[in-house]
């Protein structure tokens, strides 16, 4: 993973500036929280085991489009507030992003902002499998667009 | 009655309960997923690598004795402790799911067979389904549930009307929920089973740690718990068997120890205990087992119990001043284990956010989707669990960091 | 190369070594049985104990976390350690024995049938026999050596031939013999046994601590070894296999973790490596085992491998000078074990008689009594075993202690 | 186990003293390899499955007779000289007293000349099994004497 698009770069800026201000971890969690108030919501037609992610203890969807201008739009839901808060804040770093850029990301902010205990390997939070499955569903739009 | 109270005793035994966690100092309510060790057993494990580790049995050199002397005592400790008749029905396990697993697979390959009936109750930990699950469909058996009511004792109508009907081969149920709290009425459920015919296998995980133990009185046909909810180490636990089964049923893992004498002709096997624990076992978990033990007895079972009742009746009615807060298991027999729900909530969010102050509480199903599904939770609940080092004060904490978390969240 | 030897580098870390025995400074030639554990170690679990122990994976909060990615970590280190090509073809298990067992039970179960052949060496250690004959039982199959030479190396003649005349399921060998020291050309002998259409599992109990293992230039289907003889802690080991072997296999013990969703209606199983790790694993016990082979990599396999080299010529030496004692096994590629036998004499007397100087060395048929009535051995070897630990001036004791043994009775 | 039988004592009393002048291992076992030497031979004939002691590493033979004083006569051997040489030791203490006290018998010198930890449930040596054995034995001629 070499240097980030700019758009995801500048994005990743952002918010580790946001969560620069909080030094307690409630803090963080109430931005999360309005984070995930942001979240574009994905079609509750679309709320099917297809977009189901796996190895949350809460249920999320994640669905991923293509725009006009070739940017991806991811819209996403979930049963737990938190866990909305936190597809909220990977949306708002990797939406409209182009396919290939979202799929090689290097996700610094996570661990700037010290998310980067939620992409352990546990199964209890579905972080790590959030960003798996958008570099995913990046991955396989890249690969149709090419 | 000491005027101390227990925890104010013994909560400097526990080096983690004085570390903070984020910035707070930690609350540690999930003792039921497993207990923290005091230092009696952490420095017993060190000791014993530290001077005198070496594998056992075989060894005729002096560390070997040493090391055979200390994990063979820890086995006759576990048979007191429990008031098994000897300690070759004593088999050491790496925990309860692999004792449970034992049984299901050796038991039930001379014992199960097609229309067989496994009888169980809905709120069994996974690791007292899928074992029986498994075995009963390498076998055409099958497993059936006995309900549980809403309040979360075991139905006791039904319990009768399953044996009636489905003349179960045998009947494996939890001696206290890991869940609910719900302690269940043992040696009553035993006497019903044996009277219908069936063996049972009670799942004491959650009861070890919490209360004295008697197999003879239970009148149990098996019984398994595990070390670390007990303030033991991880990866090893037990099963207890009366000794007629034990001898019946064929070895499970194959290997050295477990072995009288091996050759491409035909290979015999040793005898009990030995015949169930093939290879080197995990010597300085046994030992540090045997310390724990010890220590829960230096503190007494029955203070620990009372200890433990007088918290699950502080948390009940601290809880019951929480606006939209219901509670999951109001058995009036339980151990340190209280579950609850909010409206509207995700038990996830609010364990979440006590994590952010320092509360460690578990959130989920608990190994216990069957019940999960049975009591319509499908997101599961959150568990507050206790041991003997937990305080009143860190369920004040608690309540008042749930509070904080659902105003947040509302 | 350091000025200093390796032993006198390390000795410090080894609390034990600094111990007496009968009044005499012990001197631990018994590594074959079971390592000795370094600091690291052993303070590696007491930290653990003490600052961050809780259930791992399903738990939210922050010690859950800790602990999961620590455990987790040394999946990962192991992984990397043997060349696996991901964590999921690492499962934790309690060792090789539970490991092989494992296998024989779960890829035995769709694999072996009737006529079938399992193919091990007279060389196997019982935990790489009994459990294969137990499957082969269950299945209608059986279990064919592999001729071991006088000198101690494997008859590959006799194990081609073998291959053609069985056409086996599946090979099992051992990487290096515990009893001998013969280290075995696992690669040629898996290629010759995939060629032939066999699968190949290897038990690298006695390689782990003693050289390099990488599995994918070994080119094996299936590799087990346990963290007890490799510095680390007891009561964990691991099984490493190919990931297509892997997913096809049925899962073998059930419970929580190996699960996916629970219910009576029916369950469906988690993915790998966790479908084959039900229950709560052996924590502090993963994340020990982690830190040994940290330690191991800190000095370099290679540098341990050629230390262990001098000893064992350094003692083939001094024991040449000593009348009457044959060394059995003299491969010319060897792990740090020398097992002898004096004629006329019960190395149990011998063995004992070592005790008495503080020296421990293991006597009788180390699991291996095949081997044993394969070479006319009925009393069983005396063995000395060596690590990284183990000064050449220790076998000079050692020797000295034998002939003194001798002595005494003759 | 109340007190002993009076030979049993008086035996038990005698090699205490005998081990007392030992303060190193290899003078006791120097001691027990000389006490092998005495031991009260097994026929040949009776070195069978039935008389072979489990649990030991080396083989031990052993068999009981009652003499025409009721007392027991313990004959023996092993194919390991110290093996022989413990059972030597156990034979000097209870042979000749009679079947009921040796199967009562509370074998406090082994505590007293440091042996007590050959009788841990090791497998590796046969102590606690021939001590088993030799009051199995004196269990069942007592019961025939009864
Ligand atoms: C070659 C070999 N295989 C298997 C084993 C069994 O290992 P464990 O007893 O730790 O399961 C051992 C050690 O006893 C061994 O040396
Ligand atoms: C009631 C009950 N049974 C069984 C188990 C399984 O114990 P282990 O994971 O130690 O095998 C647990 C703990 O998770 C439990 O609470």
């Amino acid at each position: 993973m070499a240097s980030n698009h700019p758009l995801i770069e500048s994005r990743q800026q952002e918010v580790i500036e946001d969560f620069s201000v909080f030094d307690d971890w409630m803090d963080k969690y109430e931005h999360l929280i309005d984070l995930g108030k942001d979240v574009p919501v994905i079609d509750d037609a679309r709320k099917t085991e297809e977009h189901l992610i796996k190895g949350c203890q809460s249920r999320v969807w994640l669905a991923a489009d293509v725009a006009d201008d070739g940017g991806v739009i991811f819209t996403a839901d979930s049963d737990a507030i938190i866990t909305k808060g936190l597809v909220g804040l990977m949306v708002r770093v990797l939406s409209d992003a182009p396919a290939q850029a979202i799929a090689e990301a290097n996700l610094h902010f996570l661990d700037a902002i010290g998310l980067h205990q939620h992409l352990s390997p546990t199964r209890s939070n579905g972080l790590a499998s959030m960003v798996q499955q958008m570099r995913l569903y990046a991955a396989a739009l890249a690969a149709r667009q090419s | 009655m000491a005027t101390t109270s227990l925890p104010e005793r013994i909560r400097r035994d526990f080096p983690v309960l004085q570390r903070e966690v984020h910035g707070k100092p930690l609350v540690y309510l999930d003792s039921a997923a497993s207990a923290q060790k005091p230092l009696a057993v952490i420095e017993g494990q060190r000791e014993y690598l530290s001077n005198y580790h070496a594998n056992i049995h075989r060894g005729a050199h002096h560390l070997a004795q040493l090391a055979t002397e200390a994990y063979e005592g820890a086995r006759t400790n576990l048979a007191n402790h429990i008031g098994a008749s000897g300690t070759e029905e004593i088999i050491f396990t790496s925990g309860s799911t692999d004792a449970i697993n034992l049984v299901a697979q050796s038991w039930g390959r001379h014992n199960l067979s097609k229309g067989d009936v496994v009888l169980v109750t809905q709120m069994e930990h996974h690791a007292n389904i899928v074992p029986w699950q498994m075995a009963c469909e390498a076998h055409g058996a099958r497993v059936e549930p006995v309900n549980v009511h809403a309040d979360g004792t075991l139905d006791l109508e039904d319990f009768h009307a399953c044996l009636e009907t489905h003349q179960p081969k045998l009947v494996a149920m939890v001696h206290a929920s890991n869940t609910l709290g719900t302690i269940n009425p043992i040696s009553d459920l035993c006497r019903a089973a044996a009277d219908a015919g069936a063996l049972t296998l009670v799942d004491g995980s959650q009861a070890l740690p919490h209360m004295s133990i008697d197999v003879a009185h239970l009148g149990c046909d098996f019984y398994v718990a595990t070390a670390h909810k007990a303030y033991g180490p991880t990866g090893i636990g037990f099963l207890w068997g009366k000794k007629e089964h034990l001898e019946a049923m064929p070895p499970w893992r194959g290997g050295g120890e477990m072995i009288q004498r091996v050759s491409f002709a035909g290979t015999t096997y040793n005898s009990l205990p030995h015949k169930f624990e093939a290879g080197t076992p995990h010597i300085s978990g046994g030992i540090a087992f045997g310390i724990a033990l010890d220590w829960m007895k230096g503190i007494g079972m029955d203070e620990i119990a009372a200890h433990e009742a007088d918290l699950v009746a502080h948390a009940h009615s601290a809880l019951g001043t929480v606006k939209g807060v219901r509670i999951i298991g109001t058995a009036p027999h339980k151990v340190g284990v209280v579950s609850l729900v909010a409206k509207g909530i995700h038990p996830y969010d609010m364990g979440t956010l006590l994590d952010g102050q320092g509360i460690a509480v578990r959130t989920g199903h608990h190994c216990t989707e069957p019940l999960m599904d049975h009591l319509g939770l499908e997101s599961g609940t959150l568990r507050m669990s206790f041991a003997a080092y937990t305080t009143t004060r860190e369920i004040d904490v608690a309540v008042a960091g749930l509070e904080r978390a659902l105003a947040m969240l509302r």
